[in-house]
């Protein structure tokens, strides 16, 4: 029935988990990050989200119209329990890909050669992290790759894990710290939610796992937080970040291959 | 008896073409191309080529010989000095000649094949050696001789009339910068 | 009706551009008109010709020759498919670029060779074709500097002589070069190797600058990239045949794997020079050769997913190359999702097409898994080029700027619809194609090529082992959305009394630089250099000097014929 | 044909030319009517040989009416025809001896064409040819040792090739000299009919070995003359010699054709010679005033399109000239084709600098221009129907 499947979809895009739990997840963590990172106070904090909202609003040119709608797409490959758009149409490199155009697009009127260089070392970085243990099951679908419990594989996918969760401060450029851009708000739930997805075994397919889902996905997000707060505090850390990334992609890669001879 | 007599004509046609070889005037040339034509019908006729033929070539020689005399180089003009290279090509050509055809130079048919390559090839050196349009072409006729003689009754009509038709351009150096 | 569905397209091109030249001739500007209208007649006869006579395959053996060969014509999927990657580009531009008639006229030319040659049913007639349209479009760019040409025509020709050289390899190994006659054992891994050698060269497809780039280089952009819409497919034409001739596989799988790889390196060298591009024409004039690249990739995986992944990226090749041109020299919204189309932002049918071709590789094993990977980060880079690109010069200082506000609307509107038509263009065109050139084994009664491993079940998603996408369900109302989006922001702004404010129109404050410089940049032209610089070392000049010897040979007395006549003479006696 | 501006000329007289006329008229009629005649048997014109007098005369037409000119055409017509008469009697001539004989007659009657250069330089290259040709055909029928066949055979290749004018017996060509007088007239004209019916008439007297000697060489001087002309106009400084090395380029091709004895080998041949003929003659000779000076180089669409003819490629006449070629390489040894494919992508590298030479022409040359296109096209596209004819 494509009129239901249709139906399904758009909400998928429009509410869950697309445009409401997007907005949503993005101003609870845009909240967080301005208490962070920003030292504001509670109520500039709660404020902080709305008028990147509200800035959206008045100043909507198609760009800025394309990030919300490549980060929603994004949303919607999630292997969020109760997600309208059915598990087998899912794709890790659907989610990837938006995005990557979505941040591309969201930073260009703020381009700088220095930021975007560490860009795009994040992103090929955590696209690292994401695609190898994809390699090694030969499978792009989030849930899939997230269901993954075999030992031998565990290896690898603890270690991508751990780097995809290292490469988030840089892709939502909290490190180093900048003045938040319209479009992290958007970025926060696919991105978070792509790491659980992937990475976390997923929960049953009802509300508690969606809560779950959402709760473990803005754990990810506090992680990252945490991660650049540090990277704030400790200034070799700053330093490092993100070439530290390099080598810890070498070592997924390499371990990626090792896996593969051995399975 | 025919061997004897294609030997000497094939001899004949070596001293005409070495005459037309070393003259420098057209009566020599003339006399040169004369000559090797009769040595050449000679051979030619003692190794059995048809009448009609030997006769077409030498009637064509002497045809070029006669028509030679028009224009170039006064007098006779044989062995100017400066000749000596073109006496040693002539003693070349028929040594070189020799080797090629010996195993049947004794044959009436091998002396005239002789007789013509020799012929040929000092005929060539003239030409490729001469800078004056009437020696060309006396050498020229020459050339179309021995080649005739190379081959059948086609061969010695083909040779007769060419050298013949060489003979019937002017030779006078004036014509190159009107032609 | 066959003959005449595979005569008719063709034809109708040449009477345009017969018309278009007789309108130039009498100085009326109605040769554009007709030539577009010859186009787009074409698409549309080969459209009712196709899926109105049952879809059935024709080789038609003519019983004449071409060029002394056999003309054998072949009409199957894969041609119509080829045809549309060629003629919805060439329709493209020829509608909304600007011509004089004679140029409409000659590139309607061109462009009918090309259906032409992609018609061939044999290899030494694909030569032939290949040969005529770059002859033609060499003609069409002989106003571009002849700079812009010195790498199109070696390359081009190198192409077409390849190809004729394994025609002539395959006729004496196996009697001929028909694609349908040839053994499927003849095309052995050297034929094979001289084939791709040609297809790469023919469409450009090598990791540094090629041909497809240098179009871009011209003062005017007409001529030099309506070649790259004809030519490129063209190139890839005979590679897909090959696995045709080798009875849907080529005859080693590794040496599918150095294609694929080729083609990850050429979309990575197209990705890192759009980054370092200093204008925005230079960013687009990678467009094609990177969505070649990631075509070539997925034909060298050799799996029946990765056939239909290459043919569908075939026609985003084509996409590509219209849309590119006419997104040139404009600033605004739309020439900025113009561009970011061409990076392979989703729902379009660039994104749909890479995304397919990606999870072939993956599916076909960890080793063509890592070059997906690859491939995917070039991918990333491209975005990055894309973003970059808004904020540099539209073109260099000398270039003839030519705007085409509808033409960039028109090429986006085409790409986007192939984006949301992703399956129905995979179901129609492009699983017909790959089952063309994989036929199922002897006795196999399961097709090769299966529907069901590639679209999911009673949805209109595509759904492969490895994951799925739904293009129409999720890509439609992302547009339709967008649109919506849109209109609301223009009202939005029509209150503030603002008018729009276009985000992206970022006017560059000198240059940007790069993210990185490419290595090994200017690798080529060092190259060339170094080889015109070769010269015969000093100690041998006296022996090795060609004009003295000619100069002995041709002038005053013959001594050196005489030696030569000597020398050869002792060789052969001895 | 053209003749260039040539300022030590005298008017050539009237008698001469009407005697060259009627000379070079009463010979191509007794070549055609040969059938009929009783000594018909001696000059038997081939197919090949008949669809070349044709390509002559077509291409004398066509360069007599429409090429740029700067002597009186009444002048050309009589120079034309008796160069056809040559012609035809060296195509028709049955006994290779006969030929050889003949080509002192035609050499050094071309010879006396007006030009700076001396008379006997310019009756060398035919009397070498002619000598070789003879001496050639003696050794091969003479009974005696191996190597004189051997010797025999090779000579006659060489005969072939000095007569056409190649490396290693490239002759002089002035560059003011008229084509009509210049050896570029062997080169494009009377050598392609030595070329195209000498081989099959000596082949039927050779043994395998002298042959094989025959062949190889013309395979080898092919490939010299291929590398020779392609590196040369290439790298040469002036767009003359360009011209004059590109005829080598085709008769490169020729020979390694005809050397390779295939009968697709021949047909190349045939194709190339009559290409040379009806073609690249034609464009030199439109070439000619931009050479000179008088009209300057430039390059418009026709001038690319002509390049690509002169480079090759499709859909014109060499096209399916370097198939045949290949074809027959590949047949023969494959990596034979590897300096053919080199030397035929190389041809790009100078077809831009003659195709410029060829200058912008307007009236009746303009039109010529056009209609060797035409025919350059139609022997690229359907050379099946010329091999047809010409039962190859």
């Amino acid at each position: 029935m494509p009129i239901r499947d249709l139906a399904l979809h758009v909400v998928a895009l429009l509410v869950y988990p697309g445009a409401l739990l997007t907005i949503a997840v993005g101003a609870a963590a845009e909240a967080a990050c301005a208490v962070a990172l920003g030292a504001a106070g509670a109520r500039e904090a709660l404020l902080a989200p709305a008028g990147q909202v509200r800035t959206a609003l008045r100043r909507p040119g198609t760009l800025r119209l394309t990030v919300p709608l490549l980060a929603v797409l994004a949303a919607t490959q999630l292997a969020a329990p109760l997600n309208p758009v059915s598990p087998v149409a899912r794709n890790l490199l659907v989610a990837a890909i938006a995005l990557a155009a979505a941040m591309w697009l969201g930073w260009v009127t703020t381009w700088a050669p220095d930021a975007s260089r560490a860009t795009l070392l994040v992103q090929l970085c955590w696209l690292v992290a994401l695609v190898t243990p994809a390699l090694i099951s030969e499978s792009l679908r989030p849930q899939a790759l997230g269901a993954v419990v075999v030992p031998a594989q565990l290896p690898l996918k603890v270690a991508a894990g751990v780097l995809a969760l290292l490469c988030l401060p840089g892709l939502l450029r909290l490190v180093p710290a900048e003045e938040p851009a319209t479009s992290r708000l958007f970025l926060w739930l696919p991105l978070c939610g792509l790491l659980t997805s992937v990475f976390v075994p997923p929960g049953s397919e009802d509300v508690a796992g969606a809560i779950r889902f959402v709760a473990v996905t803005l754990g990810v997000a506090a992680a990252a937080l945490g991660l650049a707060v540090l990277a704030g505090r400790v200034r070799a850390a700053a330093d490092l970040y993100p070439r530290l990334l390099v080598p810890a992609a070498a070592v997924v890669l390499a371990i990626g291959v090792g896996t593969s001879l051995l399975t | 008896m025919t061997e004897a007599i294609a030997v000497a004509g094939a001899a004949l046609a070596w001293l005409g073409v070495t005459l037309l070889a070393v003259a420098e005037g057209r009566r020599g040339l003339a006399l040169g191309l004369a000559t090797a034509a009769g040595g050449l019908a000679t051979a030619a006729a003692a190794a059995g080529q048809p009448p009609l033929g030997v006769t077409a070539l030498l009637a064509g020689g002497l045809a070029a010989a006669v028509l030679r005399l028009r224009s170039g180089g006064r007098g006779w003009n044989i062995l100017p000095p400066g000749s000596t290279p073109r006496l040693m090509a002539a003693l070349v050509a028929v040594l070189g000649a020799g080797l090629v055809a010996s195993s049947e130079i004794a044959s009436p048919a091998g002396a005239a094949r002789v007789a013509g390559l020799v012929v040929a090839a000092l005929a060539l050196a003239r030409i490729l050696t001469t800078e004056r349009r009437w020696a060309a072409l006396g050498a020229g006729s020459a050339l179309a001789l021995g080649l005739g003689t190379l081959g059948g009754a086609t061969g010695l009509v083909a040779g007769a009339a060419v050298a013949a038709g060489l003979g019937a351009i002017d030779g006078a150096e004036a014509a190159e910068a009107g032609g | 009706m066959p003959l005449a569905s595979l005569l008719l397209p063709p034809v109708l091109l040449v009477v345009a551009a017969l018309a278009g030249w007789v309108m130039g001739r009498a100085g009326v500007a109605g040769g554009r008109l007709a030539a577009a209208g010859g186009a787009w007649a074409a698409i549309a006869v080969l459209a009712v010709a196709w899926f109105a006579t049952g879809r059935t395959p024709l080789e038609q053996s003519t019983g004449t020759t071409i060029a002394g060969a056999p003309l054998i014509l072949r009409f199957d999927a894969v041609t119509v498919l080829f045809w549309l990657a060629v003629l919805v580009p060439a329709a493209l531009l020829l509608t909304f670029q600007r011509r004089s008639s004679g140029e409409a006229g000659m590139a309607a030319l061109a462009t009918a060779a090309a259906l032409g040659a992609l018609a061939a049913g044999s290899l030494v007639v694909a030569a032939f074709g290949l040969a005529t349209c770059a002859s033609l479009v060499l003609v069409l760019r002989c106003t571009d500097e002849l700079g812009a040409l010195r790498a199109f025509w070696p390359a081009l020709t190198a192409a077409w002589l390849l190809l004729a050289w394994t025609a002539v390899l395959l006729q004496a190994t196996a009697g001929t070069s028909a694609y349908d006659a040839v053994p499927v054992t003849a095309l052995g891994v050297p034929l094979l190797v001289l084939l791709a050698l040609a297809a790469l060269l023919g469409s450009g497809l090598v990791p540094w600058r090629s041909w497809i780039s240098d179009a871009w280089d011209g003062r005017r952009l007409e001529a030099g990239t309506l070649g790259v819409a004809l030519l490129v497919p063209l190139g890839f034409a005979p590679l897909v045949r090959a696995y045709g001739m080798g009875g849907g596989q080529l005859p080693s799988a590794l040496a599918g794997l150095v294609l694929a790889a080729l083609g990850v390196a050429a979309a990575l060298g197209a990705a890192i020079r759009a980054q370092a591009a200093a204008s925005r024409r230079g960013v687009l004039a990678e467009a094609v050769p990177f969505a070649g690249g990631m075509v070539l990739l997925a034909l060298g995986v050799g799996t029946p997913l990765g056939m239909v992944a290459a043919l569908t990226g075939l026609a985003g090749v084509g996409v590509a190359a219209g849309l590119a041109p006419l997104a040139a020299d404009r600033r605004g919204p739309l020439s900025a999702v113009a561009i970011a189309v061409l990076a392979g932002v989703p729902p379009a049918l660039l994104f749909g097409a890479w995304l397919l071709g990606l999870q072939a590789a993956l599916e076909a094993g960890e080793l063509a898994g890592f070059l997906a990977m690859a491939a995917a980060a070039a991918w990333l880079l491209a975005l990055a080029a894309a973003a970059r690109a808004a904020r540099l010069p539209l073109a260099p200082p000398d270039a003839e700027e030519a705007p085409s506000r509808a033409g960039d609307a028109a090429g986006v509107a085409v790409a986007l619809a192939g984006g949301v038509g992703l399956t129905a263009l995979i179901a129609a065109l492009s699983i017909p194609a790959a089952a063309e050139v994989m036929p199922p084994a002897a006795r196999a009664v399961q097709p090769v090529v299966s529907a069901a491993a590639i679209l999911a079940p009673n949805t209109l998603a595509v759904g492969t082992a490895s994951g799925g996408w739904a293009a129409a369900l999720l890509g439609g109302p992302l547009i339709a959305l967008g649109l919506a989006g849109q209109v609301v922001a223009r009202a939005l702004a029509r209150r503030d009394g603002a008018g729009e404010r276009p985000v992206l129109v970022v006017e560059p404050a000198g240059g940007v630089e790069p993210l990185f410089e490419p290595p090994l940049s200017g690798l080529p032209e060092r190259f060339v250099a170094a080889l015109r610089s070769l010269r015969t070392p000093e100690q041998y000049r006296s022996i090795l000097q060609p004009a003295m010897l000619e100069r002995a040979a041709a002038s005053g007395r013959p001594w050196l014929w005489i030696a030569a006549t000597v020398a050869m003479a002792i060789a052969v006696t001895r | 044909m053209i003749t260039a501006r040539a300022p030590w000329r005298l008017p050539v007289p009237a008698p001469a030319l009407l005697g060259l006329a009627a000379a070079g008229a009463a010979t191509l009629a007794l070549v055609v009517a040969a059938p009929l005649l009783p000594f018909g048997d001696g000059l038997r014109l081939t197919a090949p040989g008949r669809v070349l007098l044709l390509a002559s005369a077509v291409a004398l037409g066509l360069t007599i009416v429409l090429a740029p000119h700067r002597v009186p055409r009444w002048e050309l017509v009589a120079a034309g025809l008796g160069a056809l008469g040559g012609q035809a009697l060296l195509l028709a001539v049955a006994d290779p001896l006969a030929v050889a004989i003949l080509l002192v007659l035609v050499g050094f009657a071309f010879a006396t064409r007006p030009s700076a250069r001396p008379f006997s330089a310019r009756a060398r290259g035919p009397a070498f040819a002619a000598v070789l040709l003879g001496v050639g055909w003696t050794f091969v029928r003479m009974p005696g040792p191996a190597w004189v066949g051997r010797a025999g055979a090779l000579a006659l290749a060489l005969g072939l090739v000095a007569a056409a004018g190649l490396v290693p017996y490239l002759a002089e060509v002035d560059p003011d000299e008229p084509a009509s007088s210049s050896y570029v007239a062997w080169t494009g004209f009377f050598g392609p009919a030595l070329a195209l019916t000498l081989p099959g008439r000596l082949l039927t007297s050779m043994s395998a070995a002298d042959a094989a000697v025959f062949g190889a060489t013309l395979v080898g001087l092919g490939l010299v003359n291929l590398a020779w002309g392609t590196v040369g106009a290439w790298r040469t400084a002036t767009d003359m010699d360009a011209w004059r090395y590109s005829f080598l380029v085709d008769w490169g091709l020729a020979l390694v054709g005809i050397g390779l004895f295939g009968r697709d080998g021949f047909a190349a041949a045939y194709l190339a010679f009559v290409a040379l003929v009806l073609v690249r003659l034609p464009l030199y000779l439109w070439a000619r005033p931009a050479l000179l000076g008088s009209r300057p180089a430039r390059l418009g669409p026709l001038n690319v399109l002509l390049a690509v003819l002169l480079a090759g490629a499709a859909p014109f006449s060499g096209f399916p000239v370097r198939l045949l070629v290949l074809n027959v390489a590949t047949q023969a040894a494959w990596p034979l084709a590897i300096p053919l494919v080199a030397a035929m992508l190389m041809g790009i590298t100078y077809a831009m600098r003659l195709a410029r030479t060829l200058g912008e022409h307007r009236g009746l040359a303009a039109i010529g221009l056009w209609v060797v296109l035409g025919i350059s096209l139609v022997l690229g596209v359907l050379p099946g129907v010329l091999r047809a004819v010409a039962g190859l």
